[in-house]
């Protein structure tokens, strides 16, 4: 009987710390998830016209945030999706670059889904000088191509 | 029933001496402070968990020999075993003792065994003093038996802890004021068919309850004549499944039940179900016991010890689990 | 008393396995095993030049670094005992397995001992891990070539 | 981006007390039920399940033992799509190597650097 009470007891105490731990990362979650921008932006550094870029991108549902840009013969678009829509992710990338591609049948599209380009695009754009930007764009496409 | 596999020892050989050693782990044992030695490294600053096995052993043979002032050359023989490897560290200990050797192997019953070997040959008058005695290692049969010792596997409460220790008795003829050995009892191998070596406690309990009715049968004895009746290392789950069959054959079980595997950690729940292996019962039957004995607690005391008879590969090949279990009766007039 | 008289007795006096207890625990500590490495993760592709696909390789690496600190200084079994399928099912678990029978076989030296035995637990994982990809992927392979299904 | 991290941690969490019933309700060694995790996973990968289960939950579905065997049979099936059924032989540990060799590795180191100790 004492052993029982004893586990109890153990278990009891365990779980709290684990729980405890848990919210508070979830906590950290939360906080975080209150910092990092989202929302749709769009840099263009081209004569391309954007309005139908943003207009394929701000209907799809199952995005939560787009950072797209235009630079010289290239349209490279990062996004991120809603937590469930993230199961169809290969999809959406697929569908995006299709709806693009008709849209801006001159340009060579890229789309990807992935939280390291949608970091990456969004440190790209805030850049002041466009000198560099070709080669970060090719160097960012030689990523997702390397994923595939 | 026959009677049969039953000794009777005229002679009455006492057990003169005893040696225990044990690991540092095994201080947190209720009986620690009985031990002779306990060391403060579980390599006992050997290289190897096998060579501190066999240089546990080795001190406790030396240890006992000194308590009736003798050196090795006065010994006639050694009776002990292991479960390690073809008893590798008992022969090691052999080795550098120098004593005429046998090896006997029982599982974790060894510790009764080779104090009843030890007795026939006292009683046909062809030793004057025999050690005998058995001792497990912890890391070296948990390696054996079972996982490495840093595997992250879950242990079910069922589960019992290997015991560092080695514990042997100097077997000599008669001697007034010294536990003598009466009679005791060879066990059949019984097999339930359990499988689960993580609840050897539960394989090994029709065994023990054989051995206690053979025992009483055979001997005509009854719960009453003793004063306590201790088995080797059934745990707590083994113990209780034990008693339950004992009662079943119509013994009344009483406090006098005891066990050493249950007792020997006491009721710390890390260690699961308790104790187990061949030092474990020896360590305690030959402290708490012979101790009690000597100081006049306990006139009369019967000791089952309870091995599980498997090997790692038997196991594997998906086979049952036999059990022994050897009785011996210790009485002080 | 028979054998299937004794299992039924074995059965009601052994302790129950706390199911629910143990089924929270594992997803509790596989839970934070994963978050860990959804954190190694995230530094990778902060840090270096990882995707999402791509980060998962070294991830896998450190966690299994992370078990090997764990494991030598004995600290995995302990979060085993407690986590159960939780530390075991995790790829930190594999290590676990790995890295626990190279220490445990050094007596017997590097070659025999460490080189021999380290995959005694492990092993089984590989061969059925490649075997069924061998059979998965043929098998998708020929439905391929038979036009059943496209890659 | 964010919400990976609860994801990771719900699935990763699930994938393991799927584990613990083996354990404990089909009552399989430690061995058995990895074993068949890893065939598990090699299968959902064949039919193309376990991708979308890592893009949904990141290192919850990379973390457990499931990802070997979907990596194993994404390594022959690429491959096998390149080069046709050679490929399915020579593909396989193309995505894996790494933990195989991580293991291996430190495995190697700490045998150098420590011993195994009896503690509970």
């Amino acid at each position: 009987m004492n052993k029982v009470t004893y586990e109890k007891a153990y278990c009891i105490k365990m779980e709290g710390t684990h729980i405890r731990k848990l919210s508070l990362v979830i906590f950290a979650v939360i906080i975080l998830s209150g910092c990092s921008g989202s929302g749709f932006r769009i840099d263009n550094n081209s004569s391309e016209n954007q309005a139908k870029a943003e207009e394929v991108l701000k209907n799809d549902k199952r995005l939560t945030s787009a950072v797209t840009t235009f630079h010289e013969n290239n349209l490279l678009t990062a996004v991120t999706l809603k937590t469930f829509s993230r199961f169809k992710k290969v999809k959406i990338e697929k569908e995006l670059k299709e709806k693009l591609e008709n849209g801006y049948p001159e340009l060579d599209v890229t789309v990807s889904a992935d939280s390291k380009i949608w970091m990456e695009m969004n440190k790209l754009i805030d850049l002041k000088d466009n000198k560099d930007k070709g080669k970060k764009i090719e160097k960012l496409k030689s990523l997702i191509k390397e994923e595939t | 029933m026959v009677a049969r596999g039953l000794l009777t020892f005229k002679t009455t050989p006492s057990i003169a001496a005893t040696g225990v050693t044990a690991g540092p782990l095994e201080k947190k044992s209720l009986f620690a402070e009985k031990f002779d030695k306990v060391y403060e490294d579980e390599r006992c600053g050997m290289k190897t968990n096998e060579h501190a096995h066999a240089k546990m052993m080795e001190d406790a043979c030396m240890i006992a020999l000194s308590k009736v002032d003798s050196v090795p050359s006065d010994a006639d023989f050694l009776l002990i075993g292991d479960l390690i490897n073809q008893m590798t560290p008992s022969n090691f200990a052999a080795k550098t003792v120098g004593i005429p050797y046998i090896g006997l192997f029982s599982a974790c019953a060894t510790s009764v065994s080779s104090l009843l070997m030890a007795a026939l040959l006292t009683e046909i008058g062809m030793s004057k003093c025999a050690i005998a005695g058995a001792s497990s290692q912890h890391n070296a049969v948990e390696r054996q038996f079972r996982y490495p010792n840093e595997y992250g596997g879950q242990k079910p409460d069922t589960a019992q802890w290997t015991v560092t220790a080695a514990g042997v008795a100097a077997v000599t003829p008669h001697k007034k004021g010294f536990p003598s050995i009466e009679c005791g009892t060879i066990g059949c191998v019984i097999d339930l068919g359990m499988t689960d070596p993580l609840n050897m406690g539960a394989a090994m309990a029709p065994a023990a309850a054989d051995t206690l009715i053979r025992h009483l049968t055979g001997h005509n004895k009854d719960v009453k004549d003793y004063d306590v009746i201790m088995t080797g290392d059934l745990g707590k789950t083994g113990f209780e499944l034990y008693k339950i069959l004992a009662g079943n054959q119509g013994i009344v079980v009483t406090k006098k039940f005891r066990d050493a595997g249950e007792e020997f950690y006491g009721a710390d729940a890390a260690f699961l179900s308790g104790a187990s292996g061949a030092g474990c019962s020896a360590a305690i039957f030959l402290t708490e016991v012979i101790d009690k004995m000597r100081a006049g607690d306990y006139k009369r005391v019967l000791l089952i010890a309870t091995g599980a008879l498997l090997s790692p590969l038997s196991f594997q090949q998906g086979d049952t689990i036999p059990c022994i279990a050897h009785a011996i009766e210790l009485t002080m007039k | 008393m028979d054998e299937k008289k004794y299992a039924k007795l074995e059965k009601d006096t052994s302790p129950k396995t706390p199911l629910m207890r143990n089924m929270i625990f594992a997803f509790l500590t596989g839970g934070t095993i994963c978050l860990v490495g959804q954190f190694v993760s995230l530094f990778y592709m902060t840090y270096f030049d990882f995707t999402e696909r791509t980060a998962s390789n070294p991830t896998v690496a450190t966690m299994i670094f992370f078990a090997m600190l764990l494991t030598g200084f004995g600290l995995y079994k302990k979060i085993g005992q407690f986590g159960g399928a939780g530390s075991a099912v995790p790829i930190t678990g594999f290590g676990n397995a790995v890295i626990s029978a190279a220490i445990e076989h050094k007596s017997e030296g590097y070659v025999l001992g460490v080189g021999g035995n380290m995959f005694k637990l492990a092993g089984s994982v590989i061969l059925f891990g490649v075997f069924s990809a061998f059979v998965v992927a043929l098998i998708k392979t020929i439905l391929v070539k038979l036009g059943v299904v496209s890659w | 981006m964010v919400s990976i991290f609860i994801t990771a941690f719900i699935v990763g969490g699930l994938i393991c007390v799927v584990g613990q019933l083996l354990f404990d309700v089909a009552k399989l060694t430690p061995a058995h039920t990895l074993c068949i995790l890893v065939v598990v996973g090699s299968v959902l990968d064949g039919v193309g399940l376990y991708e979308p289960l890592i893009d949904f939950a990141g290192a919850g579905a990379t973390i457990p033992i499931t990802s070997f065997g979907n990596a194993l049979t994404h390594g022959a099936m690429a491959e096998a799509e390149k080069h046709g059924l050679i490929g399915v032989m020579t593909g396989m540990f193309e995505v894996t190597s790494s933990g195989i060799s991580a293991a291996i590795i430190f495995g190697f180191i700490a045998s150098l650097i420590f011993k195994s100790k009896g503690k509970v």
